[in-house]
């Protein structure tokens, strides 16, 4: 239990991290800290079965390697600025991740886990880790920043994933397809910056279409 | 029944037809004696019918048939009216519950027509006197109502014959005597207008600008001018059987009695109306409506008074 | 058969990538969904057993795939006429698109198993992206862009609510499965605080699919800037099979007894949605846009009929046949405005019926369908939703919904007959009515009048079906 | 029933054949007015054996529709309405054989036609239809084929004005009705109409507010009527009559249908009724005063209209709340009388107007002039039409009105109840009668008499006689219901009895509404104006017509000097400026040598122009503020609606 805590913890601190970072590549990195972390809890919760080792390795290579390549590519092809577009400041997003923090712990008390699963973190952790994403996806302009709300988002339904995994088999790697659309996500985006077409438009934004 | 339903009938006609121009004929002497002249005899309308009825026609090439429909309708509706009302203590030939209504829209019909003739002469001033007409006496119309509305409280039917029926006396002394004072005056005042006299008209006027009703007829002559005239003055008996009845609804049971109590009556208030001519000024005209709904105002109270 | 109904629009997509002639490949579209349909009529009527753990139809989903393939096939037969005439984008990536598509919406339809249903949810937002990037310019990527974004957020946490559900069996002892047979079969056994927070999250979840307010913000996007054949496959089918997938949640909840809770929250969404399309209809320019906030209005109505239950369910059901069949007809028949004028703005469009006879006839005609008006089938639905609302004693509810048609009704008859009436400004239209791009929307529409003068006997034996299998109570 | 059905059936689809003949070809409109006329005469067959057989008559057959049967029922009441819509659609549709034909009219004919069968059939199926969902299709299918009707000439943007309106308004209706049956079918456990006088009052509140919002805005109450002026002066004249005479009046049917159902009848059902007709009715003719359009003019008298047959209908509902069968029977009566009346004397209006127009090319009234002399048979007709709509005797209008007068006289015989207020209706149909009756010299007078007042007045024809004969039709059918009331006594007993319930029927011809004695006034009168008219006539025939109007002195009269009709409705309109607002134009007269000076006035609808524009633009802007801020094109702020979502409904989840 301790060790899955501690990752829990470790999870937790790097969404703040990334709320807090003003550097693109840096939230990237963190984002795939934070999948490599993730990575480690199906053997931590459920010991060294061969199940869980699968779905470690399948993390691993989507959410810590594969999708944070791809992002660091796009920027590098696509001259994104490095720079993080808030909207709200990084304080203000910091104080709002630490009050949703507190949101996920008071009502994680409403859900009860089973004994087996007793004193984790995992809802508060999962809830919290989706809400920190939910603020890197309103509270940043660039799409790209979008796409790293969104797999922070994923991250957090990983983690009750994980807490299903021996129960249901099928399900969790079928979560892991979640992570196929954010390849689809930047694939998008790449194709199009690199399409003459739109060398000139401003991307980044996409908010013509409004009343 | 027949028989006396012809008699009625018979004599009605009779006291309508020979007495209704004698009316003019008094109210034309009260105002030469107020104005310290000697005037034109009492007859004089009936001279001046005879000889219009004895001249010819002369049309505007701009009228139509419609042009003659106003003096058809001015002389027939009175007529008729006259059917439906009780002359004095001679109670109406036909009677009927709701004859009131066809009494007042018999009227409209008249109304209709003349205005209309009127505007068939395509002159601005007919067209002028048209709009004063329809406009004042559709403001005098509500007062009527009223006013009825108040005699139908008193009694038990709805024909004018109930209406005007001889409990009217024993009304007079109850506490419905003050409605029945006020109603009294309104429909006064709505004779006045329905039959343009002074101070909403002058039918002596020489000037077309001020006047109303003569001015709708200005393009009518001979014959025609003759049943306008006939036609106004027999309206103007009907509307003062309704007021006299009011103000002496006293009943003798002898026909002739009845009937000089009525013509008396009727005399005095051509009387009353001379008067009225020789010592008011006619209003503005602007000042008519207002005065119209002012009395309306009045018959309003006097309904208020009986149904409480 | 089931199965095969899945996986051959599959095998045609595959042939059609290899296809080398243009209208060949075009002509497997209507050839292809021809044949879906006709199986899936079979399959509805109980020709063939339709019955698995896995895949498999009840009465719902008999419903939904029958009004979804019949769209579709009158959405290919357009799409022939349609891709005719845009050679210039072509249609190799449409038509593999499409018939993926169709797979995924009928399999999302058939799976009895939550975890399967997600998955093929998820396949028609992928599948969909490209379609609705047809035309390849600024304003189409943007939309796309939202439309994944968005959907792919609310899919996640359809995807969290499905796992709640999940610990919910865990946590209630039960065996732990995803198959809605077993979960309904031990519903009152489920964990009720991850029974309800699953449940939550899922009508989020496919809610964000289906387009109820405030979820619906891709929708005008979306549909504005496909084609409209994408945006009434949209209108018509994919918010139907999302709407299958939240009723599923119902089914679930009432089964475990807190049927009352879930129909509230339904009917609290519904409410807001209906009102939140009445405020974007009122002087709405952009007849696709209108049509959009209309689909959000009638998903609004879909949710409320089920909210109150009873007769009113069964509205419900009526409902979404009508909606997906008016809809189709009008967004087909608003692409071919569109097409001629260029515009899908009131500000160019000018006396459609004039222009194009056909088609602005349809349009009209599809509006007074949508708004209610007699003799078209939704005015059926609608009245028997009403008097399902005021049958429960919910005077404020019932007197809401009616206010919002009212305003609805004024916006969009605004729009709409300032389209269609008139002189047309230009003597010479691009585009001029051809069969082959009005023969489905008129089919729709001819469709949703017979709907609305006789509703056959099986077909209201298999709503009262639908309707019973939402108010199985533990 | 059968030749009911077959009735509907045939006029609903008598347009449709058109459809398939050329555009410019006779063949399509000959058939589609044959069908009509045959149609009308299958209905008025059902429709008379009904009521000689004196049992109503049913129809009842399965329908695959939740809920709905399709059960057709006949009865007085239906019947009162189903034979002036029978007369009015036959004239019509011959009528407009001329009037529009469809040599003349390639682009609209034939969509004119179609929707005027379309009209006509779902009139009769909802006017004869006992189940819920039948009578909303056949109101709603009546209700759009109304807007097409309305907007036949949509090139003009006056016209789809008015239709935009017009549909707007009767969809609300409409969407209250649909509240409304939905509370009767729960009330009464089924769609269909529950037996008559069996629901209970519990609950009634709500019910009869939706009937009389969505059923009066049909007819046209005030401040209801926003639609009706524009629509029916926008539609072909002869779609205007059928509008004007048959369809508001559906609105009123409902209103009766739907106070028959109810057991008792709360006393404030009848006080808004006569308050809101006594309204309409003041309002609606003192805003017909004040305009020139001469459809428009006659549009809003059918609003004056409206209102009186609503102060009927108020006094038999007062009568049910206070048990008085004679106010009952005078009040029905009154009402149902004046519903056929209105039927007929203002479809003749607007067919004569239609040929006015037809012939001047004009619906201004200052465009017309001394059309008698050139349209003697029109002008005469129209001239009939007048006396009638003014209440007049001796045609049909004042028969219904004098059934209304005494009915409002009835409370007088109660002294204790509050009922003594009901009174007030007598005086307010006075000034009604004054103000229609002033309306009508003036239409009458500046369309028909004096001198034309423009060049294509004065080059006006006579209109054919395919358009004559049916208003010649109307026209006996008035003086026939104004001379020989009598004959309609049994339909009206009927509906009385059918309607009154537990309050106890009193029959007619009892001693309280001497009809008889009434037609007899009438025949005197006529007889009277018929023989010394025809002695003035003698007399006068060889005067020749030769010389000029008497000018006052004035030499050189024009035909631009004669009262206008601005000037003919200023002395009254003033006195009314307090409710209708009416804009004056010049009138001033500056200085000892004034210029040239016009005087002219425009009256915008009160309800319409001052108070609905107004409020619908600005929640038009509120609503578009609204959308800028919440659909603001930034997806960020779109997943912020997500997470909202999923707060919110997790606090409720939680709570």
């Amino acid at each position: 239990m301790g060790l899955t805590n501690s990752l829990l913890l470790a999870v937790l601190l790097i969404n703040f991290f990334t709320l807090g970072s003003a550097r693109l590549v840096a939230c990237i990195r963190m984002v795939a800290l934070q999948g490599a972390l993730l990575a480690l809890l199906p053997p931590a919760t459920h010991g060294l079965s061969g199940h869980a080792l699968f779905l470690a390795a399948g993390a691993l290579s989507f959410k810590g390697i594969f999708i944070p390549w791809l992002l660091l590519r796009a920027i590098r092809e696509v001259r994104i600025r490095r720079e993080v577009e808030p909207i709200i400041g990084f304080v203000p997003t910091m104080i709002l991740g630490a009050l949703t923090t507190a949101g996920a712990f008071l009502f994680a008390d409403f859900l009860p886990l089973i004994s087996e699963h007793h004193e984790g973190l995992y809802v508060p952790a999962a809830l919290a880790t989706m809400f920190a994403g939910f603020l890197l996806l309103i509270t940043r302009r660039k799409a790209i920043t979008q796409v790293l709300g969104y797999l922070m988002l994923e991250n957090g339904i990983f983690i009750i994933g994980v807490l299903l995994s021996s129960a249901l088999p099928l399900m969790v790697e079928a979560g892991v397809l979640l992570d196929l659309l954010v390849g689809v996500f930047v694939m998008g985006i790449v194709i199009n910056r690199i399409n003459r077409e739109f060398s000139t438009i401003n991307t980044e934004r996409l908010s013509a279409l409004k009343e | 029944m027949i028989g006396r339903l012809a008699l009625s009938l018979i004599s009605h006609l009779i006291l309508l037809l020979l007495f209704a121009p004698l009316l003019q004929g008094v109210i034309t002497k009260t105002k030469s004696i107020f104005g310290g002249r000697i005037g034109p005899p009492l007859l004089q309308p009936y001279y001046d019918l005879a000889r219009l009825f004895r001249k010819e026609f002369i049309f505007s090439r701009t009228t139509t048939w419609v042009f003659l429909a106003g003096p058809v309708v001015g002389l027939v509706v009175p007529l008729l009216a006259a059917l439906l009302i009780p002359f004095g203590g001679l109670p109406a030939p036909i009677s009927f519950e709701g004859d009131l209504i066809l009494f007042i829209y018999l009227f409209g019909l008249s109304r209709f027509f003349t205005a209309v003739a009127a505007l068939d002469t395509g002159s601005s001033f007919e067209g002028m006197g048209a709009v004063r007409e329809v406009t004042f006496s559709c403001l005098a119309e509500p007062t009527v109502l009223f006013a009825l509305l108040v005699l139908a409280r008193l009694s038990d039917g709805l024909s004018l014959n109930a209406l005007l029926g001889p409990h009217l006396l024993d009304a007079w002394h109850s506490e419905a005597g003050a409605s029945l004072g006020l109603i009294l005056v309104c429909l006064f005042v709505v004779l006045l207008v329905e039959n343009s006299r002074i101070p909403f008209d002058d039918p002596d006027t020489h000037l077309e600008l001020t006047m109303i009703h003569e001015v709708m007829v200005l393009d009518h002559s001979g014959p025609a001018l003759g049943m306008i005239l006939y036609g106004a003055a027999l309206k103007m008996m009907v509307l003062g059987a309704l007021l006299v009845r009011l103000a002496l609804p006293w009943q003798t049971g002898w026909w002739l009695s009845d009937a000089l109590l009525f013509l008396g009556g009727l005399s005095g208030m051509a009387v009353l109306i001379g008067v009225v001519e020789s010592t008011m000024a006619r209003l503005l005209l602007p000042r008519v409506p207002q005065v119209l709904i002012g009395t309306s105002l009045l018959a309003v109270f006097a309904l208020v008074l009986v149904l409480r | 058969m089931l199965l095969l109904l899945i996986l051959f629009p599959l095998v045609i997509a595959a042939i059609s990538l290899a296809v080398p002639w243009y209208q060949a490949r075009s002509w497997l579209l209507p050839a292809g969904s021809a044949l879906h349909l006709l199986l899936s009529v079979l399959l509805a009527i109980g020709h063939f057993p339709a019955t698995g753990s896995w895949i498999g139809l009840d009465a719902l989903s008999r419903l939904v795939l029958v009004v979804t393939s019949l769209l579709f096939f009158g959405c290919a037969l357009y799409a022939v006429g349609y891709l005719d005439i845009r050679r210039d984008r072509g249609n190799r990536i449409m038509v593999p698109c499409l018939l993926i598509f169709l797979s995924a919406m009928t399999l999302a339809v058939s799976a009895r198993h939550l975890g399967l249903m997600w998955m093929a949810v998820e396949a028609t937002t992928i599948s969909s992206a490209p379609l609705i990037y047809f035309n390849c310019n600024r304003l189409s990527i943007e939309a796309t862009w939202k439309y994944l974004l968005i959907c792919s957020v609310g899919i996640a946490l359809a995807m969290l609510g499905i796992l709640f559900i999940a610990y919910a069996a865990l946590g209630g002892g039960s065996p732990v499965s995803l198959q809605l047979d077993t979960l309904l079969a031990n519903a009152t056994s489920l964990s009720r605080p991850w029974l309800h927070a699953g449940f939550i999250f899922l009508l989020v979840g496919f809610g964000t699919k289906m387009g109820l307010a405030p979820l619906h913000t891709w929708k005008p996007d979306a549909y504005g800037e496909a084609p409209g054949l994408v945006g009434a496959l949209l209108a018509g089918g994919l918010t139907s099979v999302a709407f299958l997938a939240i009723l599923r949640g119902v089914q679930l909840m009432t089964a475990a007894g807190d049927g009352d809770m879930a129909r509230q929250v339904l009917l609290g969404m519904g409410l807001f949605s209906l009102m939140l399309a009445a405020i974007f209809m009122v002087r709405q320019p952009d007849i696709k846009r209108m049509l959009a906030y209309s689909s959000v209005e009638h998903m609004g109505l879909l949710a409320i009929g089920v909210g109150i239950g009873g007769p009113a369910t069964f509205g419900a059901m009526l409902h979404l046949i009508n909606n997906a069949l008016t809809k189709g007809g009008l967004f087909l028949a608003a692409g071919n405005i569109q097409r001629a004028y260029d515009s899908k703005c009131i500000s160019e469009i000018r006396g459609a019926i004039v222009t194009l006879p056909i088609s602005g006839t349809l349009f009209l005609a599809g509006f007074l369908a949508i708004s209610g008006s007699p003799p078209f089938g939704p005015f059926v639905s609608k009245f028997t939703l009403l008097r399902g609302i005021f049958g429960s004693d919910r005077l404020v509810v019932g007197m809401l919904v009616l206010l919002c048609l009212a305003i609805v009704f004024i916006g969009m008859g605004t729009t709409v007959l300032a389209a269609t009436q008139g002189e047309p400004e230009q003597k010479s239209p691009l585009f001029r009515d051809r069969p082959l791009l009005y023969l489905s929307p008129l089919c729709f529409i001819l469709l949703v009048l017979l709907l609305g003068v006789y509703i056959p006997e099986p077909l209201q034996a298999a709503l009262h079906q639908a309707a019973a299998l939402l108010e199985v109570q533990p | 029933m059968i030749w009911l059905v077959g009735g509907i059936l045939l006029t609903t689809l008598s347009g449709v054949p058109g459809l398939f003949f050329q555009r410019d070809s006779h063949g399509g409109e000959r058939i589609a007015c044959l069908l009509t006329l045959t149609g009308t005469a299958c209905g008025l067959f059902a429709v008379a054996t009904t009521l000689i057989s004196g049992k109503d008559a049913d129809l009842e057959l399965p329908w695959a529709m939740p809920g709905g049967t399709l059960a057709l029922h006949l009865d007085p009441i239906a019947a009162t309405f189903l034979l002036p819509l029978f007369l009015i659609v036959a004239t019509g549709v011959v009528y407009g054989l001329r009037y529009w034909p469809q040599h003349e009219n390639p682009t609209n004919g034939r969509k004119l036609r179609l929707f005027y069968g379309l009209i006509s059939g779902a009139m009769i199926l909802l006017l004869s239809a006992s189940n819920g969902i039948l009578f909303l299709m056949g109101w709603e299918v009546m209700a759009i084929a109304g807007f097409f009707l309305i907007t036949t000439e949509e090139h003009k943007e006056e016209v789809r004005r008015a239709g935009y309106i017009y549909l707007i308004a009767t969809h609300a209706g409409t969407l209250a009705l649909f509240a409304l049956f939905a509370l009767l079918s729960q009330a009464s456990g089924a769609l269909m109409f529950p037996v008559a006088h069996t629901l209970p009052t519990a609950g009634s509140t709500l019910i009869f507010l939706l009937g009389l919002f969505g059923f009066g805005m049909k007819a046209g109450l005030m401040p209801l009527h926003i639609w009706l002026p524009g629509a029916h002066a926008a539609a072909p004249s002869h779609a205007s009559a059928l509008l004007s005479g048959v369809m508001i009046k559906t609105g009123i049917y409902g209103l009766v249908r739907l106070t028959s159902l109810f057991a008792e009848i709360p006393a404030w059902w009848g006080w808004t009724l006569l308050l809101l007709g006594m309204i309409s009715g003041i309002m609606g003719v003192a805003l017909a005063l004040a305009q020139h359009d001469i459809k428009r003019l006659l549009a809003y008298h059918s609003v004056e209209n409206i209102g009186i047959i609503a102060i009927g209908l108020g006094l038999a509902l007062l009568g049910r709340s206070y048990h008085l069968p004679e106010l009952v029977a005078l009040g029905l009566a009154g009402c149902l009388l004046h519903v056929i009346n209105h039927g007929l004397f203002k479809s003749l209006l607007f067919l004569s107007a239609g040929s006015v127009i037809h012939a001047v090319g004009s619906r201004e009234i200052d465009h017309f002039g001394g059309l008698l002399k050139r349209q003697p048979w029109t002008g005469a007709l129209f001239l009939g039409g007048a006396v009638a709509i003014s209440a007049l005797p001796p045609f049909n209008g004042f028969i219904s009105e004098w059934l209304i007068y005494l009915g409002a006289f009835q409370p007088l015989k109660h002294p204790a109840s509050a009922l003594g207020m009901a009174v007030l209706a007598a005086p307010a149909l006075a000034l009604i009668g004054g103000l229609a009756l002033a309306c009508f010299v003036k239409v009458f007078g500046v369309t028909f008499l004096g001198e034309p007042r423009s060049k294509a007045a004065a080059h006006a024809h006579e209109a054919p006689k395919a358009m004559i004969a049916p208003m010649a039709l109307l026209l006996a059918a008035c003086a026939w219901i104004g001379l020989l009331p009598t004959t309609l006594l049994p339909l009206l007993n009927g509906a009385i009895a059918g309607w009154s319930g537990t309050t106890g029927s009193a029959q007619l011809a009892g001693t309280f509404a001497p009809l008889g004695w009434v037609s007899l006034a009438g025949w005197l009168l006529l007889t009277l104006l018929i023989v010394t008219g025809f002695r003035l006539h003698r007399r006068s025939r060889k005067v020749p017509r030769d010389v000029a109007t008497w000018g006052c002195g004035y030499r050189f009269p024009t035909s631009r000097m004669q009262y206008t009709a601005s000037s003919f409705a200023d002395s009254l309109v003033r006195q009314f400026n307090f409710g209708l607002w009416s804009k004056r134009h010049g009138g001033k007269v500056p200085g000892l040598f004034p210029p040239a000076a016009q005087f002219s006035s425009h009256t915008p609808d009160a309800v319409l122009d001052r108070v609905l524009f107004p409020a619908f633009r600005g929640t038009a802007r509120l609503c578009r503020y609204l959308r800028a801020r919440i659909q603001n094109g930034e997806t960020a702020c779109y997943l912020l609606y997500v997470v909202l979502t999923v707060i919110a409904l997790m606090t409720f989840l939680t709570l």
